[in-house]
C-alpha cells in the first residue's frame, strides 16, 4: 500500500492510543499530555489528507487545529490543575480496568457499525474512520464514568477530537470556518468551565460532581 | 541441520552467559544515574560463581517440587532461547519453534517456582506464589492477543516464519497493529519479568515482594540457579520482543561472518532495551498490588485493538 | 453380513453389563465388588474396541424392531460415534478398577454396584444410536443411572440428596427440551432414523431448524455444563463418589457436545452462522466462568467440576467455530476447529479422570476435600501425588501436560479464522481468544493452587496429617489413565488420522490439514508443534544442568538439613500457612465484580471493655452467582404457585367435584364456540 | 520527570574516590574470603543496638560510601547471605534469633560485630536484659570498634571480606 495511506493509518493508530492511554492514566497531567500528542496526530491527518487529495486550504485548517488541540486546550486543563486533591481521578464510577474492557467492547462495535460507511468508499481515509467513531465513544464512556469536573473537561475534548477526526475522514475536512467556529466556541466552553471548577473549588473546595448533587435545591 | 543445531547451541550460550551481564548493566546503569559508582558489568557472575561453591542446603520438609523447580526455571528458559530466532531464523528446531510453545514454556517455569514457593510452607512463600500467579495468569490474555494479531498477519504461529515475515516487509513494522501489538507485548513483558511498575526487583521488605518472596528459602547453588534462570528469562523475553518488532540483523542465512554480524546485533538490540528499562525504573515507582490488572487490562485492550487494526486498517 | 468387529464389541459390552448387574445383584459383598469392577473394565474395554475399530475406518448399523414398541432400536456407529466410544471405553475401564478399591459403605450395596455397569453400558449406547427413540431411551437411561449413583455414595447426608435433586430436576428438563426439539424435527422430517433425517433435513424450513437447533443447543448444552446451565455441575459431581464423578465429568458431558455435533453439524448439515455464533460465545462464556470459579473454590472436587466447565467451554468453542467456518466455506478451517474440539474431548477426559481419581484417593485417604484443612501428602502419598502433579499439568494446559496439544490446536484454528468475511466474526474471535488465553492462565493459577496447597506443603489438618497411600488397585487405576495422558501429551499427531476420520464423518467433508502419519509432531494450518521435542529437550537440559552442577560444586552436593527460615522465632506451625483461600484473594479481589463473594467480619468485645477484642470471626463464601441471580428467583416462583395451588385443595370432597364439573362445563362452552 | 532528568545530569557521581585498600583479612578468614570471589551478600541483625550503628550502614551502602562498589550488597534472607552485620549488645530476647540467623546463613560465612557495644556490650554491659557480647553468642570473625563506628570504617571491614 501506498506510503500515504501507511502515515495515515500510523497517525490514526497513535490518535487512537492517544484515547486509550487517557482512558487508562489517572493522573491528570499525564492526560493532559497525551491530549496534546491526540492534537497533533489530528493535526498529521488533515496535513496528510491534505497532501493525499491536494486541497491546500487543509493545511490552514491542520496549522489552526494543531496549534489549538495540542497546545492551547490542553495548557488551559492543566493549568487547571493546581489543588494537590485534584490531579488525579481516585474513584472512578467503574473501576479503571473494567472501563478498559468496556472499551473493547465500544471499539469492536466502532469497527462494527462503521463497516457500511467503508464500503462505502475503499478509501484509506474511509478504512480510517471507524478510530474516529471509537474516540468519540471511549471520550462519551470518559463524560459517564469519571467524578472529577477535570476528567470530565478532557472526556469532552476527546469527544471533540473524535468528531473532527470523523470529519477531515469522511468528507475529506469540514469547511474551514465551520472548523474555527467549533474550535472557539469549545475554546469558550472550556474557559466557562475552567472558570466554574476554579470557582467550585473556591467555595466548595472541591469539584466532584457526587458531591455537587445537594446543590440543586 | 548440523549448522541449525550449532545456532540453537550458540543462541542457547549466548543467553546462558550474556544473562548476568545484562542485569549486570542494567544495575550498573542505575548505579551511575543514582550518583553511585556501582559493583561493574561483571558482579552477577561473582556472584554466581561464589553461590554455585557454596553448601547446599535443604529446608527441612520441602521436597522434589522446591529441588526442581530451579532446574526447571534455567531449562525452560534455555529451550526457549534455543526455539527463538535471537540470531539466526534457521534455529534447530525449526518448524517446531512455535510462538506459543515458547510462551507456554516460560508460564511453566514460573508455575514450577510458584509450587515450590508453596512447597516450603513458610507464610512468604506462599505470598509470592500467589501474587506471581496472579499476574502471570492475568497476562496471559495480553500475551496471546498479542501473539494473535501478529499470527494472524504471518498466517502462522511458527516464531522463524514471522520474524521472516517481518524481515521481508519492513514497512510493515511501521503499520498500527504492529505497534499497538509492540506496546502490549512491552507491558507483559514488564510484568512476566518482575520488573517496575508490577515488581522491585531490588525490595528487601518481604510485605512488598513477588518474586523475590517466593525464592526467600533458596541458597547456594539453588539460589544460583534462581538467578540465572530470572536473568535468562528477561534475556529471552527481551530477545524475543526484539526479534519480533525489530528483527533487523537477524541472520535468514547461514555463513559465519553473518551470524558473527547477527551475534554483535542482538547483543547490542538486548543491552539498548535492558539500559531503556533501567533508566525507566530510576523514575518509576512500584504499582499497589491492585493496581497491577489494571495495567493489563490496559495492555489486553492494546493487544485487541491490535487485532482489530490489522484487520480493518493494514 | 460377515462378522462385524465394531457390533461384536458392542453385543460383549452388553452382555458384560447385564452379567456385571446381575453378578452384583446375587452375589456376597465380599465377592460383589471385585467382581462388577472386573467386569465393567472387560465392558469398558470392549466399548474401547468398538471406538477403535470405528475410528480405524469400520462402519457397522443394526435394526432391532421388535426389542422397543414402536420404533424399535436401531444402531449405527461412524467415526464420529467411535471417538465417544473410544474414550468413554477408555474412562470406564480406569475408574471400574479404581472403583475396586475406592467402593465403601453404601456404595458396596447390592443397588449401587449393579447400576454402575448400567450406567457405563447406557454411555455407550447413546453414541452408537441411530435413531431418534433410541438415542432418547439411551440418554433417560443414563439420566436415571447417573441420578442414582450419585445419590448413592451417601443416601443419609443431607447435602448429598441437595445435589441429587438438582441434577435430577435439571437433566429431566433438559431431556424435556431435547425430546421437544427431536419429535418437532422427526415430525418436520417426517422420519425419525438418522439416516433419513440427514436426507430429509435440507427440507426441513429454516425456522423449524433453527427452533429445533435451539431446544438442542439448551438440553445439550446444559448436559455438557453449559453456563447458564451448569448450576447441577458443580452440585452433583463433587458429592458423587470419586469413580461415578469421573465417569460423569469425563464421559458423560462428553455427550452433549456429541449431541450437539450429530445433530447440528451432521444431521442438520451445519445449518446458519447463528447458531454456531451463539455456540461459540455461550462456550468462552462457560470456560470463563468456570475456570474464574474454579480459582476461588475450597472444596477440591468442586474445583475440578468447575474445570469441567472450563475445558467443556473450550470444547464447544471449537464446535462453534467449526460451525461458522463450515457455513462461510472454509472446511479446512472448520474440519481444524472440530478436530480440536474433538482432540480436547479426548485430552480432557484424560486428564480430569486422573484428577477426579486422585482427588477421591485424598478423599479416601484424609476424608475431607476442603483444601484448606489438607496438605504435606506429599511424603504420605507420593504415588497419588505424582499423578495429581501429572493430570494438574495438563489441565493447566502447560507443555508435557495432556491439555496443550488440543488448546493449541484450537488456538490454531481461530487465528486462521480472520480469514472469514463477515463483522461479526471478526468481533467475535479476538474476544474468544482472549476469553480461552485468561481461562488458560487462571487455569495455571487455579492447579498451582489445588497442587501446592492441597498436596505440597505441610499438613493442616490431623486427617490430612495420617494420611496413608491408597490400595493397589486403585493406584492400578489411576495409572492406567496416567500413561493414556503421558501418551496424549507427547504424541497427540498419533490420533491425527483417527480424528479425521470422525471430522470427515462430522462435516461430511474432506479431512484437516493435519499432517497424516506425522505421529511425532502436530501441524495445523501452516504451524507444527512438537511435544515430544519439547518435553524430551526441557527434560534434557534438566538432567544436564543437574550433572554441571555436581560437577562445579564437586562432592559437597550432600545437601545439609537446615531448619526453615523463620525470621529468627520459634519455628513456623501449619496455622501460619499459606492456605489455598488465601492463595485466591488476588484473584477474588479481582474478580470481585463477577463473583460477589459474601464475607462477613464478626468482632466479639472483650467483658471488660468494648476497646478489648475477645476474638474475631471471619467468614467467607463464593456462591455461584448464576445460581443466586438466575435459579433462586425462578425457584421462587415455583414455590408461591405450589403455595397458592394448596389453597385450592382443602380437602372437601364437594369442592373436588365442583372442579371436575366446573372443567367439563367449561369444555362444553369451548367446543360449543369452536363449532 | 525532566526536572529529574536534570537534576541527574546536575549532580553526577557523588560517590568518593575509593580509599586504598584495607590490609587483607586475618589468616582464618583468607580461605572463605577467596572462596567468596569478590561478592559479599550482607544480611544486617539488630541484635539490641541503640540504632546507631543501622544509620551509619545505612550510609555505608548509600551513595557516598557506596559500600556496592567493592561487591557487597544488602539481602532480605540468611539464606542468600554470606556476612552477618550484627549491632548491639545481643539482649536475651535477639540472642535465640541472632543463633538461628547463623545457623540459617550457608557456609562458608563471616559475622562481623559492628559497634562497641556488639564487640564488649559498650554502655549497656551488666545489664538485667543484655546476654552478651556477639561473641559470645556466635563466633565473630571481624569488628568495627567505635561508637557508633563511620561508614568508611565498616566498609573497610566490607572490603576486607570482599578483598576488593
Amino acid at each position: 500500500m501506498s506510503a500515504d495511506a501507511q502515515l495515515l493509518d500510523l497517525a490514526a493508530g497513535a490518535f487512537l492510543l492517544a484515547a486509550v492511554a487517557i482512558l487508562w492514566r489517572r493522573d491528570v497531567r499525564a492526560q493532559t499530555a497525551w491530549l496534546s500528542l491526540q492534537g497533533a496526530a489530528l493535526a498529521a491527518i488533515a496535513v496528510i489528507l491534505g497532501a493525499d487529495q491536494a486541497h491546500p486550504e487543509l493545511y490552514a485548517v491542520a496549522a489552526a487545529v494543531g496549534l489549538l488541540r495540542a497546545v492551547v486546550l490542553p495548557a488551559l486543563v492543566r493549568r487547571a490543575v493546581t489543588a494537590r486533591a485534584e490531579d488525579r481521578e481516585s474513584a472512578p464510577l467503574i473501576n479503571v480496568g473494567a472501563s478498559l474492557l468496556a472499551a473493547v467492547a465500544l471499539v469492536l462495535l466502532a469497527y462494527a457499525v462503521a463497516q457500511p460507511l467503508v464500503r462505502l468508499e475503499a478509501t484509506t481515509a474511509a478504512r480510517a474512520l471507524p478510530v474516529g467513531l471509537a474516540v468519540v465513544l471511549i471520550g462519551l464512556l470518559i463524560l459517564v464514568t469519571r467524578r472529577k469536573a477535570l476528567s470530565q473537561i478532557v472526556g469532552f475534548l476527546l469527544l471533540d477530537n473524535g468528531i473532527t477526526a470523523i470529519a477531515f475522514l469522511a468528507a475529506a475536512g469540514v469547511p474551514i470556518l465551520v472548523e474555527f467556529g467549533v474550535s472557539f466556541d469549545l475554546l469558550l466552553a472550556v474557559l466557562v468551565l475552567r472558570v466554574l471548577t476554579a470557582r467550585m473549588r473556591a467555595v466548595f473546595g472541591g469539584s466532584d460532581l457526587d458531591e455537587m448533587r445537594e446543590l440543586h435545591d | 541441520m548440523i549448522a541449525a543445531l550449532l545456532v540453537s547451541l550458540i543462541q542457547v550460550l549466548i543467553v546462558l552467559l550474556g544473562a548476568p551481564l545484562l542485569v549486570g548493566a542494567m544495575r550498573q546503569l542505575r548505579a551511575v544515574m543514582e550518583g553511585r559508582v556501582g559493583g561493574g558489568v561483571l558482579q552477577p557472575w561473582r556472584d554466581l560463581l561464589k553461590l554455585l561453591r557454596k553448601a547446599p542446603q535443604r529446608p527441612e520438609g520441602t521436597g522434589a517440587a522446591f529441588r526442581l523447580a530451579p532446574l526447571l526455571g534455567v531449562a525452560c528458559c534455555a529451550v526457549a532461547a534455543a526455539a527463538i530466532p535471537l540470531v539466526s531464523t534457521r534455529t534447530g528446531l525449526g518448524a517446531a519453534a512455535d510462538l506459543i510453545a515458547a510462551v507456554a514454556l516460560l508460564t511453566l517455569s514460573t508455575a514450577a517456582l510458584a509450587l515450590a514457593g508453596l512447597d516450603t510452607a513458610t507464610a512468604f512463600g506462599g505470598m509470592g506464589a500467589s501474587r506471581e500467579m496472579t499476574i502471570t495468569a492475568l497476562a496471559e490474555p495480553a500475551i496471546l492477543t498479542a501473539v494473535f494479531a501478529l499470527a494472524a498477519k504471518v498466517g502462522s504461529t511458527n516464531l522463524p516464519a514471522i520474524v521472516a515475515t517481518t524481515l521481508g516487509h519492513g514497512a510493515r513494522l511501521a503499520s498500527p497493529a504492529t505497534l499497538l501489538a509492540a506496546v502490549a507485548l512491552g507491558v507483559v513483558v514488564l510484568a512476566e519479568t518482575g520488573r517496575l511498575p508490577v515488581d522491585n526487583p531490588a525490595t528487601h521488605l518481604e510485605l512488598t515482594m513477588v518474586h523475590e518472596a517466593v525464592v526467600l528459602e533458596y541458597s547456594g547453588p539453588d539460589l544460583a540457579l534462581i538467578e540465572l534462570g530470572a536473568a535468562m528469562r528477561l534475556t529471552v523475553l527481551l530477545g524475543l520482543w526484539s526479534s519480533l518488532f525489530a528483527p533487523w540483523g537477524v541472520a535468514t542465512s547461514a555463513g559465519p561472518t553473518r551470524l558473527l554480524l547477527a551475534l554483535a546485533v542482538f547483543a547490542g538490540k538486548t543491552l539498548a532495551l535492558g539500559a531503556l528499562i533501567a533508566a525507566a525504573e530510576v523514575f518509576m515507582a512500584k504499582l499497589r498490588l491492585f493496581r497491577v490488572p489494571e495495567l493489563l487490562a490496559g495492555s489486553f485492550l492494546l493487544a485487541v485493538l491490535a487485532v482489530t487494526a490489522s484487520f480493518f486498517l493494514a | 453380513m460377515s462378522v462385524n468387529l465394531v457390533g461384536t464389541a458392542l453385543a460383549t459390552s452388553a452382555g458384560l453389563s447385564g452379567m456385571a448387574a446381575a453378578a452384583a445383584l446375587c452375589s456376597p459383598v465380599r465377592v460383589r465388588v471385585p467382581m462388577v469392577g472386573v467386569l465393567s473394565a472387560l465392558l469398558g474395554a470392549a466399548g474401547l474396541v468398538a471406538g477403535g475399530a470405528a475410528l480405524a475406518g469400520h462402519g457397522f448399523s443394526v435394526r432391532m424392531p421388535d426389542l422397543l414398541p414402536l420404533a424399535g432400536i436401531s444402531l449405527q456407529v461412524d467415526a464420529l460415534s467411535g471417538v465417544f466410544l473410544a474414550v468413554t471405553g477408555a474412562v470406564i475401564i480406569a475408574a471400574s478398577v479404581y472403583g475396586i478399591g475406592y467402593a465403601a459403605g453404601p456404595a458396596r450395596g447390592r443397588l449401587a454396584q449393579a447400576l454402575w455397569p448400567l450406567f457405563a453400558f447406557s454411555l455407550l449406547l447413546v453414541p452408537a444410536a441411530a435413531s431418534v427413540s433410541t438415542l432418547l431411551v439411551a440418554w433417560e437411561l443414563m439420566a436415571i443411572g447417573s441420578v442414582l449413583l450419585v445419590v448413592s455414595g451417601d443416601p443419609a447426608d443431607g447435602r448429598v440428596r441437595e445435589a441429587g435433586v438438582w441434577y435430577a430436576v435439571m437433566t429431566h428438563l433438559g431431556l424435556v427440551t431435547i425430546l421437544i426439539g427431536l419429535v418437532w424435527l422427526s415430525a418436520a422430517a417426517h422420519t425419525e432414523t438418522f439416516a433419513g433425517l440427514r436426507l430429509a433435513a435440507a427440507g426441513v424450513s429454516p425456522a423449524v431448524r433453527g427452533g429445533v437447533f435451539v431446544l438442542l443447543l439448551l438440553g445439550f448444552g446444559s448436559k455438557a455444563g453449559m453456563a447458564p446451565l451448569h448450576a447441577w455441575l458443580p452440585r452433583a459431581h463433587p458429592e458423587a463418589p470419586s469413580p461415578v464423578s469421573a465417569l460423569m465429568s469425563a464421559a458423560m458431558v462428553n455427550l452433549g457436545v456429541y449431541g450437539l455435533i450429530r445433530f447440528g453439524l451432521d444431521l442438520l448439515g451445519g445449518g446458519s452462522r447463528w447458531w454456531w455464533l451463539a455456540t461459540l460465545v455461550l462456550g468462552a462464556l462457560s470456560a470463563v466462568y468456570g475456570i474464574v470459579q474454579a480459582a476461588v473454590a475450597n472444596d477440591l472436587k468442586r474445583l475440578l467440576a468447575y474445570s469441567t466447565v472450563e475445558n467443556l467451554g473450550l470444547i464447544l468453542v471449537g464446535v462453534g467455530a467449526a460451525g461458522v467456518f463450515e457455513d462461510s466455506g472454509h472446511p479446512l478451517l472448520a474440519a481444524a476447529a472440530l478436530t480440536a474440539a474433538l482432540l480436547h474431548t479426548a485430552t480432557h477426559a484424560g486428564f480430569k479422570t486422573l484428577l477426579f481419581l486422585t482427588a477421591g484417593s485424598v478423599l479416601h485417604a484424609t476424608g475431607t476435600r476442603d483444601l484448606d484443612e489438607l496438605g504435606g501428602l506429599r511424603a504420605r502419598m507420593p504415588v497419588t501425588t505424582a499423578l495429581f502433579a501429572l493430570g494438574a499439568l495438563g489441565a493447566a494446559a502447560l507443555p508435557g501436560g495432556a491439555g496443550f496439544p488440543s488448546e493449541w490446536l484450537l488456538l490454531q484454528s481461530l487465528i486462521h479464522g480472520l480469514a472469514v468475511p463477515g463483522i461479526v466474526v471478526v468481533v467475535v474471535l479476538p474476544v474468544a481468544v482472549g476469553a480461552i488465553a485468561l481461562s488458560a492462565g487462571l487455569a495455571v493459577a487455579t492447579f498451582v493452587k489445588a497442587l501446592g496447597t492441597g498436596l505440597l506443603a505441610k499438613p493442616r489438618s490431623a486427617a490430612a496429617e495420617h494420611a496413608h497411600e491408597v490400595s493397589g488397585t486403585m493406584r492400578a487405576g489411576m495409572g492406567v489413565v496416567a500413561a493414556a495422558c503421558v501418551a496424549l501429551a507427547v504424541v497427540p499427531g498419533a490420533t491425527a488420522p483417527a480424528l479425521m476420520r470422525a471430522t470427515a464423518a462430522a462435516l461430511r467433508g474432506p479431512g484437516t490439514s493435519l499432517a497424516l502419519g506425522a505421529t511425532r509432531q502436530l501441524t495445523a494450518l501452516g504451524s507444527t508443534l512438537s511435544p515430544l521435542l519439547v518435553v524430551a529437550l526441557t527434560l534434557g537440559a534438566v538432567l544436564l544442568l543437574r550433572a554441571g552442577l555436581t560437577l562445579v560444586s564437586g562432592r559437597k552436593r550432600r545437601r545439609a538439613p537446615v531448619p526453615l527460615w523463620d525470621c529468627g522465632a520459634p519455628p513456623l506451625t501449619a496455622r501460619m500457612e499459606y492456605t489455598a483461600t488465601s492463595f485466591a484473594e488476588p484473584l477474588q479481589r479481582v474478580f470481585d465484580d463477577v463473583l460477589a463473594p459474601e464475607s462477613d467480619i464478626d468482632v466479639t468485645p472483650h467483658a471488660e471493655s468494648a476497646y478489648l477484642v475477645e476474638r474475631i470471626a471471619y467468614s467467607r463464601a463464593v456462591p455461584d452467582r448464576v445460581e443466586h441471580r438466575l435459579y433462586n428467583p425462578v425457584l421462587h416462583t415455583v414455590r408461591r404457585a405450589g403455595r397458592a395451588a394448596r389453597a385450592l385443595a382443602d380437602g372437601s370432597v364437594h369442592r373436588y367435584l365442583g372442579y371436575g364439573f366446573g372443567s367439563v362445563v367449561l369444555l362444553l362452552i369451548v367446543l360449543a364456540a369452536a363449532q | 520527570m525532566l526536572s529529574l532528568l536534570r537534576k541527574i545530569a546536575a549532580t553526577g557521581r557523588v560517590a568518593e574516590p575509593a580509599p586504598p585498600p584495607p590490609e587483607p583479612a586475618p589468616p582464618d578468614l583468607a580461605g572463605r574470603v577467596k572462596a567468596l570471589r569478590g561478592s559479599a551478600q550482607v544480611r544486617c541483625v539488630d541484635a539490641g543496638s541503640c540504632n546507631g550503628c543501622e544509620i551509619e550502614i545505612g550510609q555505608a551502602f548509600g551513595p557516598v560510601y557506596d559500600a556496592e562498589r567493592y561487591g557487597a550488597r544488602i539481602v532480605a534472607s540468611p539464606r542468600h547471605a554470606d556476612v552477618l552485620l550484627v549491632t548491639g549488645p545481643v539482649t536475651r530476647n535477639m540472642a535465640e534469633p541472632l543463633r538461628r540467623t547463623y545457623a540459617a546463613t550457608a557456609e562458608p560465612r563471616v559475622v562481623i560485630a559492628v559497634g562497641d557495644c556488639a564487640i564488649d556490650c559498650g554502655e549497656f554491659a551488666g545489664g538485667y536484659g543484655v546476654e552478651g557480647a556477639v561473641g559470645d553468642v556466635v563466633p565473630v570473625d571481624l569488628s568495627v570498634p567505635g561508637c557508633p563506628p563511620a561508614p568508611d570504617q565498616i566498609v573497610a571491614a566490607l572490603r576486607r571480606v570482599t578483598g576488593r
